[in-house]
């Protein structure tokens, strides 16, 4: 077990963050050399150096004892060095064998050699026992899974010694990470290093070695083995405070339930009741790819639905498109706030101003004073950081842009707020600032279900979780009354209850 | 309508002869040969005549179009009259035209080639087929047809251009607003007008470059604004064609230079005759559309009965002033389908 | 109070400067065809100048809207054509002409209404739809017209002809009526793009249609009324243009779409959607404009014309561009 | 082994399938027209029809590789038209034809180069960039042939003529000579996009740009060499048909683009970029040739001929929409 990569004294700042502080990581071969921090800690940051996508502000790479400069993926590849994003660099027209060999066909006179780049597709792919992908596949027609293996077959046509897998398991059903798991043990077998980004504490028992933990772009001390520490330990390391800390302490006044959904059918979903109650934060829990996402849009009238029932105050309502959801006290922030919650190209103002036409104008005409005033105060109520109300939504920092579609939302005055995965890529004073939001909300009577991802947000916000596997509602706890094993067991598929009493009711 | 008297007047003495003729053996034909005929279209001998003109709108082609489906009617021919959608400009299209029509074995076919050199080889093809060939209105850069019928547009353009000179006193200056660039019935048209002044009147001056509407009568508007802005003492201005005219026209009455500047142009059309009443237009050629028809038929059914014909017919053509206007003969020349 | 204030003068600002991109252009087309030509700066030609935009212009605002929309609009030069038609097809069945001025632009929406449908509905991309409508909408135009032009001197009654010969050719204080409606029109559409909320889920559709959707918009609806508006103008120009010639030629119109789409991007609309101003539509059609006339009283031959609006158009847009980057990485 | 059998099956058969969809339509053509016309299926008139389809063929094979690349492609019909004028004034310069020829496709390629610098170097975008050239490439046309068509038979020297008059219109084995220039066309250009490195590399920038980039392909040069393609076909397309009449004329060429991207289209290839066959553009123009020439036999007037043309390419677009649709819920 040598050493095949060193990172030393890595340092990087981007306008206003300082993104990276004098890291260092070791990866010996043969090692899953787990990353571990907090949003925003600099993990991707950290990778994307390695890879040549950033330059670094300060410090050397070591790959094999030799020290070098990357300026793109090209070089890192011909080095040794692969990432797999989490965001797929794809061609989804192209076959299987095509993107493994993109750019870089075997040709004879320039022409492929479609024969050798199907056979060696196919070795890699026979390598990782990876059966149900052919070669000739296109890759538009895979799934989500699917296409991150054909990823890991990329990096592996280059046979390279390091593998990066920056947050692999996030788009994966627990089959899939099964079968991940057992390609980066074959890797292991093989040799190679790699470095494994995730924010799921529980998978990490499974493969990691080792851990390097950052915070706020700082290395928190030397890595250590994996099985040396337990995991509150961990947690502890990463977040560097008590959970009581990172939420905010609040009472809430819970009123009865005035939304329901029966019967959410579509190809995703398949869920019989959720309801919410006035001032009351129900949390969604679920693997990714459980269909939170596909119920929350069939509940905004988002995606075509084969049936659903919705009543507001004990009434039916049509929610047969999101105009109509929101007519009827509904909202919905999506988790892609960049392709779907924003026009990036149009001002702030236009932006938050958005979803409250009638707000802002009479008989049809736009009141320019009442629309800055109107998306002033939300500006301000939220403390948004733009110079001006005129500037493009595309020049904000990513939590900011957060905050613009919750200040679009807001100023709706909606009766729900569905949130979906309100705090992913958001930094931990913008979460705060989020969650005291909600609180805020919820204390004027707002009913909200919040999606998310981070178990011990979920339980340190909400009041009730319901919890998703597969696309059904499996069961359903009091957050305070819980743990997030029971969680896990749950949206895992290894318990079931109270379905049969949604059932009955 | 289509001027048809007033044609038959002028080619009165052949007509007779010709129409005569013809009307005794198409009765006969009825009679003896309609077994026959019948037959004969089932292989090679069909009774269908293609008529492939340059376009479909103008009053000048209706004429024309009226003319040949005239003669076919009377002598027995069915005439079908095709033109490119685009009009004149839509040489390739014509070309397929043609082939497409030599695919059905017609009995003969009349062509009014967009283009001189374009069309020879569409016109080769059909003679190679057997196929009568007959020319109307523009001519190929070949030999390889049987009979021309058309108008000398350099003379025409000549004609206009005596009227207009004189008209303006043998002086001054003189704008040319032309049609689309290539063509060789508006190159003809633009040459005979440019030779003769140049020749005949010297203190004419023709201003400028000869700016193209590309068929475009707002672009004609612009442009005759712009040549009046340019060059304020302009007497006269000749076009080409009638797109171009309508632009030029309106142009000047919007000017209120109505018959104060004069304009020369080619064809008519219910606008442009508007135009020649009210005097704007000074000059216009218009040609024999409904003799030039009948006449291009006329010959092919000659040619299908194996008889003599001249190499070249001409259709001739009337300069129609605001002063012959209300003659009969130019009345129904301008107003051929009633008004 | 004073924070507010600053912010909006601050955005006024900013939309002076976009504004003054293509002003500027405008203006040095404006003094260096002065210089070289005496006859450039007269108040006749002026007059003309803006008379022979003033067509191309009202298209271009229509147009605009569909790019706005993050469409395209190929069919717009057929729409007046048929427009055209229809306007004469009516006048000649007797109907009063004003009257025949509103079927006609009711015709030319409900032009802009199938291609909307196309688009939103069949989801076509929105080049193809109107490329096939484009087809379409000119193959009628022959039909209604029989393939032939005709005068509206015939077909309209002595009364009616003399209005529309007003529309076509009057003038009111010197300035013709046909300035008059376009300038009425593109004030219509400025405020209906800039002041109502109409205007602002247009921008917010072509922008970036899933967050307006998602924002409660009927971002098909929106897309629709957009591609109506084109289809209107369309309709209004060749009212325009047929008034303007007292001729509707089944050929009228053919390429203006290009036009109005060149005139439209030289103004600073984006053809990705979200960005444009009406304003901005109609000074990029004067550019084009000023450009035709200056040159024709420099006697420049038409070829190299064609060239020089070419390079116009690229010039024009890739100076937006730069001026775009150089905003971007200034903040 | 026997795997890779089954993987290749499946290839083949999803590319199969989409050709199906282009054939079926042709196939209908075909069908309605024989029945409805004794004329349709002779050999005169099949000969006929390829004939009149060869040219716009050849076009839309080059354009299908700028749509591919996720491109727009307007001066195609320019850059014909300067072609001709090209291949006509070298001609009466005295070079032997084939070195004319030469010359005149290398023009077109270097047509082709200005697009790719505008949309790669100046970041127009390719709609944009393709307009402002459409106007440029065409006033280069009239200058170039001081706006009078130019005869092949005044500048071309005896023998030569020959040899052009064989190229078009000439025949072996009763077929003419442009149908095969367009097939070997195709054939090699299906070689080139199916077959080879640039091939796969056209697809992968058509289909993400952005993944191409980071996989090592220059898209940059990937782009401007698709133009380059476009432009030499079109280059050629231009000479084929300069001998096939025999003269160039300044406007030849006109709004042929359209006549390729609704040929390309309809024979499925996407004009999102990242999907397309060659065999798929040739079909495509075919089926709009055999229309065409369907309704002529029939005697359907020509107005009437310009709506069927419009609706065909909504019809063709939107069933290939509704196909990948179907395909894509299967999965
Ligand atoms: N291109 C950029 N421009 C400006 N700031 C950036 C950029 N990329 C990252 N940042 C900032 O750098 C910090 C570290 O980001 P990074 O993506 O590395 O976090 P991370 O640890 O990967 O978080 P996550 O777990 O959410 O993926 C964040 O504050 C982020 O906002
Ligand atoms: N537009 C899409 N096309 C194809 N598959 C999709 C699409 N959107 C989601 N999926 C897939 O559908 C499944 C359910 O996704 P969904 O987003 O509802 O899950 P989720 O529980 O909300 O997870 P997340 O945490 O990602 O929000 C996943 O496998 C996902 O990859
Ligand atoms: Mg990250
Ligand atoms: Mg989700």
């Amino acid at each position: 077990m040598g050493e095949i990569l060193r990172m030393e004294g890595i340092s990087k700042s981007f306008p206003g963050v300082k993104a990276l502080d004098n890291v260092n990581i070791v990866v010996n071969s043969g090692e899953v050399h787990a990353l571990l921090g907090e949003n925003g800690a600099g993990k991707s940051t950290l990778m994307k150096i390695l890879n040549g996508v950033y330059a670094p502000d300060e410090g050397k790479i070591i790959v094999k004892g030799k020290e070098v400069s990357i300026h793109n993926i090209k070089e890192a590849q011909e080095l040794g060095i692969s990432i797999i994003f989490q965001e797929f660099n794809l061609c989804p027209d192209l076959t299987v064998a095509d993107n493994v060999y993109i750019g870089r066909h075997k040709n004879k006179f320039g022409f492929v050699d479609a024969k050798y780049v199907e056979k060696e597709t196919q070795k890699i792919l026979d390598r990782f026992k990876l059966n149900m992908i052919k070669p000739g596949d296109v890759v538009m027609t895979m799934s989500v899974a699917q296409m991150q293996m054909v990823e890991i077959c990329k990096a592996m046509s280059f046979d390279s010694d390091v593998v990066v897998f920056d947050e692999p398991t996030a788009a994966l059903a627990d089959s899939e990470i099964e079968q991940l798991f057992m390609v980066i043990k074959q890797l292991q077998k093989e040799g190679k290093g790699i470095i494994y980004i995730s924010h799921r504490m529980e998978e990490l028992s499974k493969i990691a070695d080792r851990v390097t933990v950052l915070r706020d772009g700082q290395q928190v001390g030397d890595p250590f083995d994996f099985a040396s520490v337990t995991l509150d330990e961990l947690i502890n390391r990463m977040v560097g405070r008590t959970m009581e800390d990172k939420y905010p302490k609040h009472e809430r006044k819970i009123g009865e339930v005035f939304f329901e959904a029966n019967h959410i059918r579509n190809k995703k979903v398949n869920v019989d009741h959720i309801d919410v109650r006035k001032g009351e934060i129900l949390g969604i829990a679920g693997l990714m790819g459980a269909g939170r996402t596909e119920m929350a849009r069939a509940i905004f009238g988002a995606d075509p639905v084969s049936s659903i029932e919705v009543k507001v105050n004990g009434k039916k309502v049509n929610v047969g498109s999101p105009g109509q959801a929101i007519k009827n006290g509904i909202a919905y922030l999506t988790e892609d706030r960049k392709n779907e919650g924003l026009a990036l190209r149009l001002d702030c103002e236009k932006n938050i101003n958005m979803a409250s036409m009638k707000k802002i104008s009479k008989y049809g005409f736009v009141i320019n004073k009442t629309a800055e005033e109107n998306a002033k105060h939300y500006v301000d109520a939220l403390s948004v950081k733009t110079p001006k109300l005129g500037q493009l939504a595309q020049f904000l920092s990513g939590g900011n842009q957060q905050k613009l579609v919750l200040a679009k939302w807001l100023s709706r005055q909606v009766d729900l707020l569905i949130f979906d995965e309100p705090t992913r890529g958001i930094d931990v004073g913008a979460k705060f600032e989020i969650y005291k939001l909600m609180n805020e909300l919820s204390d004027q009577g707002v009913g909200i279900i919040m999606i998310s991802s981070e178990l011990p947000e979920l339980l340190g916000m909400s009041d009730r979780v319901a919890l998703m596997h597969e696309g059904s509602i499996v069961g359903e706890v009091i957050a305070k009354e819980t743990t997030q094993e029971e969680i896990m067991e749950y949206i895992t598929g290894l318990k079931t209850k109270g379905t049969e009493r949604e059932g009955n009711e | 309508g289509c001027g048809k008297k007033a044609a038959d007047e002028t080619t009165a003495a052949k007509k007779d002869e010709t129409t005569k003729a013809a009307e005794e053996k198409t009765t006969e034909a009825k009679k003896d040969e309609t077994t026959e005929a019948k037959k004969e279209e089932g292989a090679s001998g069909s009774k269908t005549i293609y008529v492939i003109g340059k376009e479909s709108q103008y009053n000048h082609w209706l004429c024309l179009q009226d003319g040949a489906e005239a003669c076919g009617k009377e002598k027995g021919y069915d005439v079908i009259y095709q033109a490119p959608p685009l009009g004149e400009v839509d040489i390739e299209k014509q070309v397929s035209m043609v082939e497409a029509a030599i695919g059905t074995k017609p009995a003969a076919i009349v062509l009014a080639p967009n283009d001189t050199d374009a069309l020879a080889g569409a016109c080769a093809e059909v003679q190679e087929a057997g196929i009568p060939m007959v020319l109307v209105d523009s001519k190929i850069s070949t030999e390889d047809y049987d009979c021309l019928v058309a108008l000398d547009n350099e003379k025409a353009g000549a004609d206009v251009a005596e009227e207009i000179a004189q008209r303006i006193g043998g002086k001054g200056q003189v704008g040319i607003i032309s049609a689309v660039p290539g063509g060789a019935t508006i190159m003809a048209r633009e040459n005979g007008f440019i030779n003769y002044i140049k020749e005949k009147y010297p203190d004419i001056e023709i201003v400028g470059e000869i700016l193209y509407s590309q068929n475009d009568s707002s672009k004609a508007m612009s442009q005759t604004y712009d040549m009046l802005a340019a060059y304020p003492d302009i007497k006269a201005f000749y076009t080409t064609n009638t797109p171009t005219a309508e632009g030029i026209a309106s142009a000047l009455e919007e000017k209120g230079l109505g018959g104060k500047v004069l304009l020369g142009s080619f064809d008519s059309s219910d606008t442009i005759n508007g135009y020649i009443q009210n005097g704007t237009i000074a000059a216009c050629s218009v040609a024999e559309a409904y003799n030039m028809g009948y006449e291009s038929v006329a010959q092919a059914i000659n040619l299908i009965e194996g008889k003599d014909v001249e190499k070249f017919v001409n259709s001739g053509n009337s300069i129609v002033t605001p002063a012959n206007f209300d003659d009969e003969h130019i009345q129904e020349l301008l107003y051929p389908f009633g008004k | 109070m004073n924070n507010s204030n600053t912010v909006k003068n601050k955005i006024t600002r900013t939309k002076f400067a976009n504004f003054l991109g293509s002003m500027a252009g405008l203006f040095g087309l404006i003094i260096i065809f002065s210089i070289l030509s005496r006859a450039f700066l007269t108040v006749d030609n002026v007059i003309s100048i803006t008379l022979s935009v003033a067509i191309y212009a009202t298209l271009a605002c229509g147009i605009s809207f569909v790019l706005i929309i993050g469409g395209a609009e190929l069919s717009a030069g057929s729409v007046v054509g048929v427009a055209g038609a229809i306007f004469c097809v009516s006048l000649r069945a007797g109907i009063p002409a004003w009257i025949c001025i509103i079927i006609t632009i009711g015709c030319g929406i409900l032009c802009g209404l199938f291609n909307g449908f196309l688009v939103t509905k069949m989801h076509l991309i929105p080049f193809i739809a109107t490329l096939g409508t484009q087809y379409i909408f000119r193959g009628a135009t022959y039909i209604i017209s029989s393939g032939s032009s005709i005068s509206v001197r015939e077909v309209a009654s002595e009364g009616d002809l003399a209005g529309l010969k007003f529309i076509g050719s009057g003038k009111i204080l010197g300035i013709p009526m046909l300035v008059y409606i376009m300038v009425i029109c593109a004030v219509i559409l400025t405020i209906v793009l800039s002041k109502t909320t109409l205007g602002r889920k247009i921008f917010a559709t072509g922008s970036n249609v899933e967050a307006a959707r998602l924002s409660g918009i009927s971002t098909d609806k929106i897309t629709t009324i957009a591609y109506m508006f084109s289809g209107g103008m369309a309709g209004l120009a060749g009212v325009m243009l047929t008034t303007r010639l007292l001729s509707a030629q089944p050929t009228a119109g053919t390429s203006f779409e290009l036009e109005g789409i060149a005139a439209s991007v030289i103004g600073g609309v984006s053809m990705m959607g979200g960005q444009g101003t009406i304003p901005g539509a109609v000074m990029g059609a004067f550019i084009v404009g000023i450009m035709r006339n200056g040159l024709n009283l420099l006697g420049v031959n038409t070829f190299w014309q064609q060239v020089i609006t070419g390079v116009i158009i690229i010039v024009a847009v890739w100076a937006d561009i730069m001026r775009r980057r150089r905003e971007a990485s200034k903040k």
